[in-house]
């Protein structure tokens, strides 16, 4: 296996450039579609974040991604479709992981019929039921859910897995480590992403940790885990492959920590900066190293470029966005929903065929008192 | 005269006969698989159905509901029992931020049949954090349906709608009431949701009662017939939806209202009673409104002031009969 | 004309005046002590007070609100804040089991004056996690004050009042007001529990409006002014307590009484208020009390239905004519 | 340091009976007042599990901690008056640690207006502010506000501490976690006494729990541990005196994990045993085992058993008991109580004196829009 013990946020600038990504890791097609899918996944957020004042039209808080393309990448040629993945705020990357029409993601942001949600729930909250894709705003909730449904699989003795998508922020909360009390306990199939981009909003992990050890504090819960420097695609691929085989054979959670890094302001389109929670240095290390160009690099190193196939791929990404963009701003917009039936079902099949009728019936006064019990 | 079970005999066979009915049915908790069972509500269901049926879950109800949250997208019906509701508050982000509004935000795509128990303490020094009765909360956030059964029949009724209905339900269990016995049905029935059941007929006065609250208010109404007073007692039954039209049909008839909940006076179950009646009430008002409910206080621990904390049959009968000087 | 601030100034100043006025006082919250503060209500109090004093928490609120109490058991006077009030769902164990009933159970021996910002979003996308306002929850707890603030003088005000004052308090702030300019005073003062604010004299109707509801109802309450419609605007200030003399007076003179809560219409605070004037109005109504609220939804993410979700003038300015013709 | 590695629940009872109580670990007068210390809470706790049905006036859940004495008793020796003491809702043992009145808590049980709260809490609740004593019955709450107590103490630089004591069962409980989380990154001035009794009233903590092992999983926090035969009051008493003495020299916090058992019920004073959860053979070992038990049998071995001076102790305990009797059967029940006044601070006196009175003010409704910011 390969050495990770030097990695955490405070060693890995010190190390210099990274310089491990080999393109042999993968096969020739996985390193393309690596590429191709990080690339798509970047050119999405760069088109969105560009769109987002110049329309005035994207009326939600979003969280770009750009920057943490590579497990979302990878994610999305190693999940199948019915394997279940929920995401926290910065949803986009897991959306498009589980093969999620990105068409109904523009247009939920764009607060359309169209949307995924139907404009209901936006870019922090949106889900994609028929893909089994789910996120929500509130931190740590999702990861909770997501053992639920690994619990469902567990009963089944279903080999699909659920697999939850969150950041360091996340496992400041107690909901989190409750979770992972119950996972390890039960050997869930269960896989856990944490993208450690060092930040929640603007605090540094080491404000609100004693270390940047997440992946050693959950071993003794009986989660296995691994870290791995997040912008190395192939080794990312490799570690969540492994990972998933893993949890399909029976080997219970896994948690993956991916070092990695925003380029973009936490949230929206607007520059962040002014409350200097990061330096230049670190960013220009962080662009620097880049998942996409430390991979193009390899790729060229393997002399699997092909400059050509390279040029169609990215002809086919900036269409499929246009015709995204297009599909968000012709749909229409919701209108007259009825609250009520938005938020009740009215409807109970199940109830309806194996229930009888309520009938009138007495009733005993004679209530006795409390009595003592386990409390 | 039919076969008699106590409310927490009915809640057990409610859970087992839907447990028996569809495998969906899985139930976690705190203590579920001992032989006490959850006083006396899940009893000998681990040995009929088996551990990954009948769950005793690690002390962390958070994670409790947002695990049933994610076994109902997976398929599942979980019901929780959770032996104190106070106990549930550490459960409230996965009840407020996502249990209750996962259709809503799915654009009513997907339910989420999830049932909670949750029992209220009364008596015995419960205490402050042992007795809380919170069905307003859970009646204000949309998304959610909320019960709160007074009889055996109720109980057993509601819980087997709630398992094999559709929506997320929380269903509030008197702890006094678990011992009462009373007829009920071996077959599998259902009490529908916004149904109230008029338990007295009576012209002069009408007590809407809830939950723990009903029994002390027949005591009342039987009380007040002989001195003539005709109280007509509804027990609302469930909380949200609740029964307006039964309400309001009655109130047409008596012009007088009264609503008794076991719960905190302000910002309560019975102020939206009252206010909505207000809202759609065309008569006229024969004497004002009065709400029969706990003080805006924390539970005392003292057999004394238990006493004077939980409202009893002479203070009930002392309001209603102001109402008929009024 | 005096010196002016925005609703988020007005907070900052209270804070930074409490903080050095007493060591007592320190400030949590996540990105506290960041240059954008929490929108502008906490920008620059670190470099006035140091880390110790201005503490950004991890990404734990039940933990934030147990480290609260805990240090005013020690003598300290915490004012937390959540940049969503949705957030703070996860610290209803420490609100509720241990905040709320802490001087209760102490016999009355111990007071705990932690207060807690919470802060309602509202458009822009926020959608159901981003928006809730959960102050009817609070309010129907014993032992919490609850006031929302519609004004920068408010806020500054209840602010100080609360961090000097001794008791536990929950503050909702509208994130839509923020902005809104006012005069406010340099000095020190205190504006208190229970009192409410009469924002416009009016013989017609009486409108009792909450947070970010008082600026649409002056604005209504001037249209219809054009329209020979005179309504009393009383903007509560307060909710728990809550001026209950101050509405009765009103509703004793118009005999109509409407409520417009930004929060959801069933089992919320407007119930609470038609309600307790409903127990308390002596006189005959003129027409039926009406509540003015969201529906009982949760909130949508696009504008289109936002815009359909939140009441506006025009709402309201209906509802209101109807009234005065029933 | 003491060879610790073995224990665990698993293991404790395989060894044999513990034969390693040295009464040499701690000089003679600390030895006998651990002795007299435990056998006080013993007889107290006997006193009140046997009146409980006969009298029929503590009307309050009671969970008894027969058995568990040897850490308060060590505590009782060891905390200042100015330190804080947190209990669960076992709390008899902690509140006696504390050196809070034992009258206030027989008449706290018995419900009477003499009782440490006036009988508003009972024995799950029952607090006693003059000597830092709180407790609560809502797991691991109370463990989170022995944190923000410590977080005041750092702040002030002051040499007390804050101590919280839990059973195994409470950090099941995200909330404990994310103190661990803070504790640690704060390094804040607090002790944790976990006593792993094995149970969480019925379920074994193999049944929540994937491993035995609290003591190692909060390290990686941050958080010092040990872990120690709960039994053996020399051995416990050192370990808490050295961990304290380091606390208040600035290390941090420090959990002491100690192995122990109750002999009764979970609550009140019914058998539970039909529920089966625990072997006979195990709770015989546990009795024979007893750190009363054991310390006398060390103490005669080490040559400091006194018969006379035992003698005399037992009788100024059962002195003791039968005032605490009398003084709580005495005392009048709370009656005519104002709720509001219980549940509200209606003065402000710090207010009063420095916040001027409200005046007339302007309202401008300009209002503007919601504006983006950090979510
Ligand atoms: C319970 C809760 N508290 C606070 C927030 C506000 N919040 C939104 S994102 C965020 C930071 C999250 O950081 P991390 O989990 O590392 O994810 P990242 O944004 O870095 O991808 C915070 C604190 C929230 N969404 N939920
Ligand atoms: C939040 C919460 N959930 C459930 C309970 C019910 N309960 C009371 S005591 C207890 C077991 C506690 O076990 P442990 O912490 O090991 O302490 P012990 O009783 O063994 O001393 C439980 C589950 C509670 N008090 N609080
Ligand atoms: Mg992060
Ligand atoms: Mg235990």
């Amino acid at each position: 296996m390969i050495n990770n013990e030097w990695l955490s946020h405070q060693t890995i600038q010190s190390r210099g450039d990274y310089k491990e990504v080999r393109a042999e890791m993968v096969a020739p097609e996985i390193g393309f579609s690596l590429w191709r899918q990080m690339t798509r996944l970047r050119t999405v957020e760069q088109a969105l974040h560009e769109e987002y004042h110049p329309a005035d039209e994207m009326r939600c808080p979003i969280h770009f991604c750009i920057g943490q393309e590579s497990i979302p990448a990878a994610l999305s040629l190693l999940v199948q479709a019915s394997d279940y993945l929920f995401s926290h705020h910065r949803s986009h990357g897991y959306f498009f992981a589980k093969g999620s029409p990105l068409k109904e993601l523009f247009a939920e942001i764009y607060g359309k019929e169209t949307g995924a949600n139907g404009g209901k729930a936006g870019s922090q909250d949106i889900s994609h039921h028929e893909t089994r894709f789910y996120s929500g705003a509130i931190l740590s909730g999702a990861v909770a859910i997501a053992a639920g449904v690994a619990t469902g699989l567990k009963i089944r003795k279903s080999k699909e897995i659920s697999i939850a998508g969150f950041g360091e922020g996340a496992t400041d909360e107690g909901a989190f480590w409750e979770t992972l009390n119950y996972a390890g306990k039960e050997q869930l199939p269960l896989l856990l992403v944490c993208e450690n981009n060092r930040y929640a909003t603007y605090s540094d992990q080491l404000k609100r940790q004693f270390n940047d050890n997440i992946s050693e504090r959950v071993k003794p819960f009986g989660i296995r885990s691994i870290k791995v420097f997040g912008n190395d695609s192939p080794l990312v691929y490799r570690t969540i492959e492994e990972g998933i085989k893993s949890i399909r054979e029976g080997a219970g959670p896994l948690l993956v920590e991916a070092y990695t890094y925003r380029w973009n302001s936490h949230v929206g389109p607007e520059d962040d900066g002014k409350n200097e929670y990061r330096t230049s240095e670190e960013m220009n290390f962080w662009k620097r190293n880049c998942p996409i160009r430390l991979l193009e690099n390899a790729l060229k190193n393997a002399n699997q470029w092909n400059q050509s196939d390279i040029d169609k791929a990215k002809k086919i990404i900036d269409q499929e966005i246009a015709e995204c963009f297009r599909f968000a701003k012709e749909s229409a917009f919701p209108a007259g929903v009825c609250w009520k039936e938005l938020n009740e079902e009215d409807k109970t099949p199940l109830a309806d065929q194996w229930l009888a009728e309520e009938q009138a019936c007495t009733f005993d006064q004679n209530q006795s008192d409390a009595k003592l019990g386990p409390y | 005269m039919g076969r008699e079970l106590t409310y927490a005999g009915a809640i057990l066979e409610a859970t087992s006969q839907a447990m028996s009915k569809s495998d969906q049915v899985v139930i976690m908790g705190q203590l579920v698989d001992y032989s006490s069972g959850v006083f006396g509500t899940t009893t000998g269901l681990v040995n009929q159905y088996g551990v990954e049926r009948v769950r005793d879950f690690p002390v962390a109800e958070n994670l409790m509901t947002q695990t049933a949250l994610g076994m109902a997208l997976n398929g599942f019906r979980p019901l929780i029992v959770h032996q104190r509701l106070d106990f549930m508050i550490y459960s409230l982000d996965a009840i407020a931020n996502w249990l209750a509004l996962w259709r809503f935000k799915s654009n009513g795509k997907t339910n989420l049949p999830v049932v909670i128990r949750a029992i209220v303490g009364k008596g015995w020094g419960q205490g402050p954090q042992h007795s809380k009765s919170l069905h307003s909360w859970f009646a204000h956030l949309p998304g959610l349906r909320v019960a709160i059964p007074a009889t055996a029949y109720d109980a057993k009724g509601i819980l087997l709608e709630s398992l094999l209905g559709e929506s997320p339900t929380i269903i509030i269990e008197g702890r006094s009431l678990f011992s009462m016995k009373e007829e009920v049905p071996e077959e599998m029935y259902r009490v529908r949701f916004g149904k109230a059941a008029i338990r007295k007929a009576g012209k002069d006065i009408t007590l809407v009662a809830l939950g723990m609250m009903v029994p002390i208010a027949l005591r009342v109404a039987a009380e007040l017939e002989k001195v003539g007073v005709e109280v007509e007692v509804i027990d609302l039954r469930t909380i949200s939806p609740w029964d307006e039209t039964a309400v309001l049909n009655s109130v047409q008839k008596t012009g007088r209202l009264v609503v008794a909940d076991p719960a905190w006076k302000s910002f309560g179950v019975a102020g939206e009673i009252v206010t909505t009646i207000a809202e759609r009430f065309r008569g006229e008002w024969k004497s004002r409104p009065r709400r029969i409910t706990h003080p805006d206080s924390h539970t005392p621990m003292s057999m004394s002031l238990e006493k004077e904390y939980y409202p009893n049959e002479l203070k009930l009968v002392e309001e209603l009969q102001e109402m008929m000087k009024a």
